[in-house]
């Protein structure tokens, strides 16, 4: 069966719901009927099955995550969304003084095995709809961050964070989803996949090479993971061979998988959407840095959005955003220099 | 006051203005719809529709150096608040005539100079800005009044109880303007508010709180001149109430079928501007003629900003490395 | 209730339990501030002396499955809501043997086995998780109440009201316990709240609201039971207001110089331990000789417990890794 | 005049609000008489000759840096603090969505001089009261970030943000301020200095060596800058010759003085007293690999905190944060590696 992110989601969290009675929703307007299904319509429609374990909230973000926070203690397993990951920010006491830290304070005593989804992305909204959010969550010690660029990983990635006994933030992409209707979004890339029969999961803390190639690693997440496959593209018809690494974990990174691919191709470019200061790209580099610097041909490099807020201008905002072919650009010269 | 008493006061030719704002706001944004629809405007766009009393009614209470905040839903807010439409139409086009010169988009419509705070689209973000800017007044001694637009839902945010707390101990000249539409998003305020009226919330806060029919851009202004006259006058903030409702969806294309029909239509008969076109019309304030003149004036008004915003400059790509800190470059 | 029917419901048993714990509570406080001070102990301390009444009144009004949480003043809930004095201190110390292996120290005193969640430091970051946890108890149907102890200032914060809102709308059992105390560290509440009861606000989320004389255990007793109580049977959560006040500083060797002598001994004759004591006698629930065998007790286990901790084994450096990642080693 | 860093800020912003009269200070327990000056008796006193201007607020962060915000863009200069670095979590919407981001959103119409104070340091009080929050910051573009490690720059950089048009975030070290009376740290390090007659400020977004070496570049603000003092002290004796830079602007980074040291030395140390996931060490170590990877003579390294929270217990905080002799070892080890 083809599904996009937005129904690969769906289906997971139903199935998940349908599990296990500890499973509940909990967000803004996903599950009002004649209504959206969360922003992008992940909910849609699952009120239906669960009325009692899909919540609409009033638009109190702290107040979502710390209940969230609480239930998860208490026995439940919550599934809390914001609209736009921007709105993180509003519950950051919550997520990061007390999800984050509340079983270390605890002495190991609890768990609390909250599912967090946000949706990020630059997508013509200006600078308050537009945030990546990864930077400022890999500096937080206690939670797992995954970031799914296909449907496959979107509902394996789902399910493991739900059967996971330690909170886990999932970043989703606006311009994945592939929601339809009145939220569809311009720009969109197709990220959808054939899912099997059956029930999976995809292990967190594990990276997936995504094309396989010898002379450059290429490491993107959700769209910068498709906009690296399409400047390996650009770059096929010219001689070069990139392998595509898509983390899917951002949080603990794995490096095993990254730092095989850098040994082989003795390249690296690390592509982000987030503004280049203290992202996640400075982290991955200072750890290949750290552990196989003998094997670097050529500098490690960054590509990523400038260090200002997102612009509002589609002009500017296709600047802002890393597109294929600055990808593309910056390895050939990678090449041509060394 | 009495509405006669209020007409008089307020006099033909701003009545005459409030009611050009209020279609002006109206225009606009069923030509943006269109636009939108069209493929046409980058971006998202909340609109006003159904309320343009409450933009109107409270902006035209105010004076020249006041300061108004605003929301993700703020055109109705900026074109009563007097940015030229063809600026803010500009900015939904993403243009360097813009009054953000693009860089801010529909959500972040303001111009500090024209006395609008650039909107802030994070619900309930602006309250504690705006509370900010008020207690500067004071601190300033400045005759100045900072007034703070959110809708229902944004009072569920701790952001507005901070805000208004902090407003009411430090008694600045700010007013809270409550916009209530009934809904935040797809969610009607009985999902998520057990009491009827969020005016009653003032009283948490040692605060005033008050009422006005949204639907009536009299009754509003009226409300609103009492409010912030007090503010002004250094008898503290107070949390007013705007009972309104909003006929067009939340955003973009959404056909708002988790409102009920009826409830719809109940709304709709309230029109803010037919029935303040009606009492111009019957205490002769203008006539059909005049109406007509003023919407004929204000359709052509809408078509030149949208000539003007579509044939303004984009940005230059490295536009975006502008506009940033003040006295340093972007580090790149 | 009045005074009679409620000793009678509580009997003579729950009655001196009940002083025992208060006078555990001063015991264990008035010991630490020695140690403190004498700078045996690490950290910082924030002590609930002169607030005894408050956490016993209210857990004493608890059954087993119930759970509560606290604040960056946790020690008198933790006694109240039974966790061993001893595990508490040797918390206080670091060691392994506390009831946070060390991991969390004063600020974080809490064994969610016991009734507590681990006590949160961020003022009115607890009022949050309670009311998701009494969520879980109401989605599960499980006969379970959940309470939050918090401070007059941490009704101030957005995390108390979006909590309490959220509360109300779901009609979880929960019970919000604000200990007014007159300070937020060295703020009077008068500074920063405009409103004299903190229960009031209680009306903004349509809840129910309540003041209960802090000082007097019977009253927080009688009180906190009636809105367990409702709690318990589904008439939703209550705002519970309790007037208090902290003898000692707010931290460490804080003199408390912002405290007006006076007010500070107009509340020492409210004693909670004393008159509770004066009303045990009088009415001959237990005799002096009695009162005098309970003190003592009380003392040698506090004692014992400042042992316990002092000879308790040191964690090892290398446990800083453990009690994380549920299933996956620290990422190094 | 030899100062504490808390004496020297409070000269600071004495002298600030003397010369201008829209500087004025924001926050919690600032100016209360008999209290305690702010939670480190920074602005003890002030409240006597500007009383209208210590502002005193009830518990409320994100309406501390709402008010600090609209108040800069109306002409003000606010000094808005926080008694623990911790609570800035709870005004993030405000800091990262508003105060960042206003002036770009503006296009540049208005500005935020907002400065923003947050005491930082593992100190013995728990997972929340511990955090040290630079990691956060350096993912938002639009703020500023100074740490002084010494009383004169304190006094420096203070004078520096409140005349700055932009944000500016000040981290200070609870061990390092000096605070005295009942205020006063165990543990805490001596950073005074003696401060000269006469208003001095010194440079946003300049770093300084604070010791000449050879064979090895550390590089490490607030306390950790005292640490690897320490450190280079304890490998003197050794022979070992190391140049000690502090940043003391995080944002944005004196990366030339950082470059020209490492290429002199050919290897370099970054200490950090906050987790090693995503913090300043990654982004400094990413920068250092993109713009001269051919001088160095061994892996650039970090050496942080580990990626959990901050325990409590005495025994596991000192393990827990980076001392000299680890910084010392870690440096002999890569010295002796290659
Ligand atoms: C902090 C935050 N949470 C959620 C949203 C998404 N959102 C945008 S508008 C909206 C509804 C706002 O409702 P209300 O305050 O009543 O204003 P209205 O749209 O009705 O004018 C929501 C949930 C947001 N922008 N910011
Ligand atoms: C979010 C947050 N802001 C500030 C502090 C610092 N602080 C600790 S206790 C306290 C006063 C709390 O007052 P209240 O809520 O009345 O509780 P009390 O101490 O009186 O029991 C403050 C300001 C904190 N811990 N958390
Ligand atoms: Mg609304
Ligand atoms: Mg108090």
């Amino acid at each position: 069966m083809k599904l996009t992110i937005a129904e690969a989601l769906r289906k997971a969290i139903r199935e998940e719901m349908q599990r296990d009675e500890t499973v509940f929703c909990i967000g803004e307007d996903i599950g009002i009927s004649g209504g959206f299904g969360g922003a992008f319509t992940v909910t849609l429609g699952l009120e239906k099955d669960f009325r009692d374990r899909i919540i609409d909230t009033p638009i109190s973000e702290n107040g979502i995550f710390g209940a969230a926070c609480g239930a998860a203690i208490m026995g439940m397993r919550p599934i809390a969304d914001v609209q736009y990951g921007d709105f993180l920010l509003c519950a950051m006491d919550q997520i990061i003084n007390q999800i984050a830290k509340l079983r270390y304070m605890s002495g190991g005593k609890l768990k609390v095995p909250v599912v967090m989804r946000a949706p990020v992305g630059v997508t013509g909204r200006g600078a308050q709809h537009a945030q990546c959010l990864e930077p400022y969550f890999i500096s937080c010690p206690g939670i797992k961050i995954v970031a799914p660029s296909t449907a496959y990983d979107a509902y394996g990635l789902l399910k493991a964070a739900v059967r996971d006994d330690d909170p886990v933030l999932i970043f989703e992409h606006k311009l994945l989803y592939g929601s339809k209707g009145a939220r569809s979004e311009t720009g969109g890339v197709d990220a959808s996949s054939e899912i099997p029969e059956g029930d999976y999961t995809v292990p967190i803390g594990r990276g997936v090479v995504r094309r396989e190639g010898e002379d450059i690693t290429i490491i993107g997440s959700l769209l910068m993971m498709h906009y690296s496959l399409q400047a390996a593209d650009i770059l096929k018809k010219e001689g070069i061979s990139c392998e595509v690494i898509d983390p899917r974990t951002l949080w603990p990174l794995d490096m095993d998988l990254i730092l095989n691919s850098v040994k082989k191709t003795g390249r690296v470019v690390i592509v982000e959407e987030s503004p280049k200061q203290g992202g996640i790209g400075a982290e991955i580099s200072a750890q290949i840095s750290e552990s196989i610097s003998d094997y670097l041909l050529s500098p490690i490099t960054r590509i990523a959005a400038p260090n200002t807020p997102a612009p509002f201008s589609p002009v500017m905002e296709k600047f802002y955003v890393p597109q294929p072919e600055r990808i593309a650009d910056k390895i050939r010269n990678l090449l041509a220099e060394s | 006051m009495t509405r006669q008493d209020l007409l008089k006061k307020l006099g033909n030719k701003k009545l005459t203005d409030m009611f050009e704002r209020m279609f002006e706001i109206r225009t606009f944004e069923e030509k943006i719809q269109f636009l939108f629809l069209e493929g046409k405007m980058p971006g998202t766009i909340h609109q006003y529709i159904g309320m343009e009393a409450c933009a109107v009614g409270v902006c035209s209470a105010l004076k020249e150096g006041d300061i108004i905040g605003s929301t993700h839903r703020p055109h109705g807010h900026a074109i009563a608040r007097g940015i030229p439409s063809r600026e803010i139409m500009a900015e939904l086009y993403g243009k360097t005539t813009g009054c953000c010169k693009g860089k801010g988009g529909s959500m972040h419509i303001g111009d500090i100079k024209k006395g609008m705070l650039p909107a802030i689209a994070i619900v309930g973000g602006n309250i504690p800005v705006v509370m900010g800017m008020a207690l500067a007044f004071k601190l300033k001694g400045e005759d100045r009044v900072a007034v703070s637009f959110f809708g229902d839902g944004a009072s569920n945010e701790g952001a507005f109880h901070e805000a208004l707390n902090m407003a009411s101990v430090y008694e600045v000249p700010a007013v809270f303007v409550c916009e209530n539409n009934l809904y935040g998003a797809s969610t009607s305020i009985k999902k998520v508010l057990k009491i009827e009226n969020i005016a009653d919330r003032a009283s948490s806060y040692g605060m005033q709180g008050m009422i006005a029919d949204g639907m009536d851009v009299l009754d509003v202004y009226d409300k609103a001149s009492k409010v912030v006259g007090d503010a002004r006058s250094g008898k503290g903030p107070t949390l007013l109430e705007l009972k309104t409702f909003r006929y067009c969806g939340h955003s973009r294309r959404d056909p708002s079928n988790y409102i009920p029909k009826e409830e719809k239509q109940s709304w709709k008969k309230k029109d803010p501007i037919l029935n303040f076109e009606r009492v111009l019309l019957e205490e002769k304030i203008i006539d059909k003629s005049g109406i007509k003149e003023l919407k004929d004036k204000i359709d052509k008004k809408i078509e030149e900003a949208i000539e003007f915003a579509q044939n303004g400059p984009e940005p230059k790509p490295e536009d975006t490395y502008s506009d940033f800190y003040v006295n340093m470059e972007v580090p790149r």
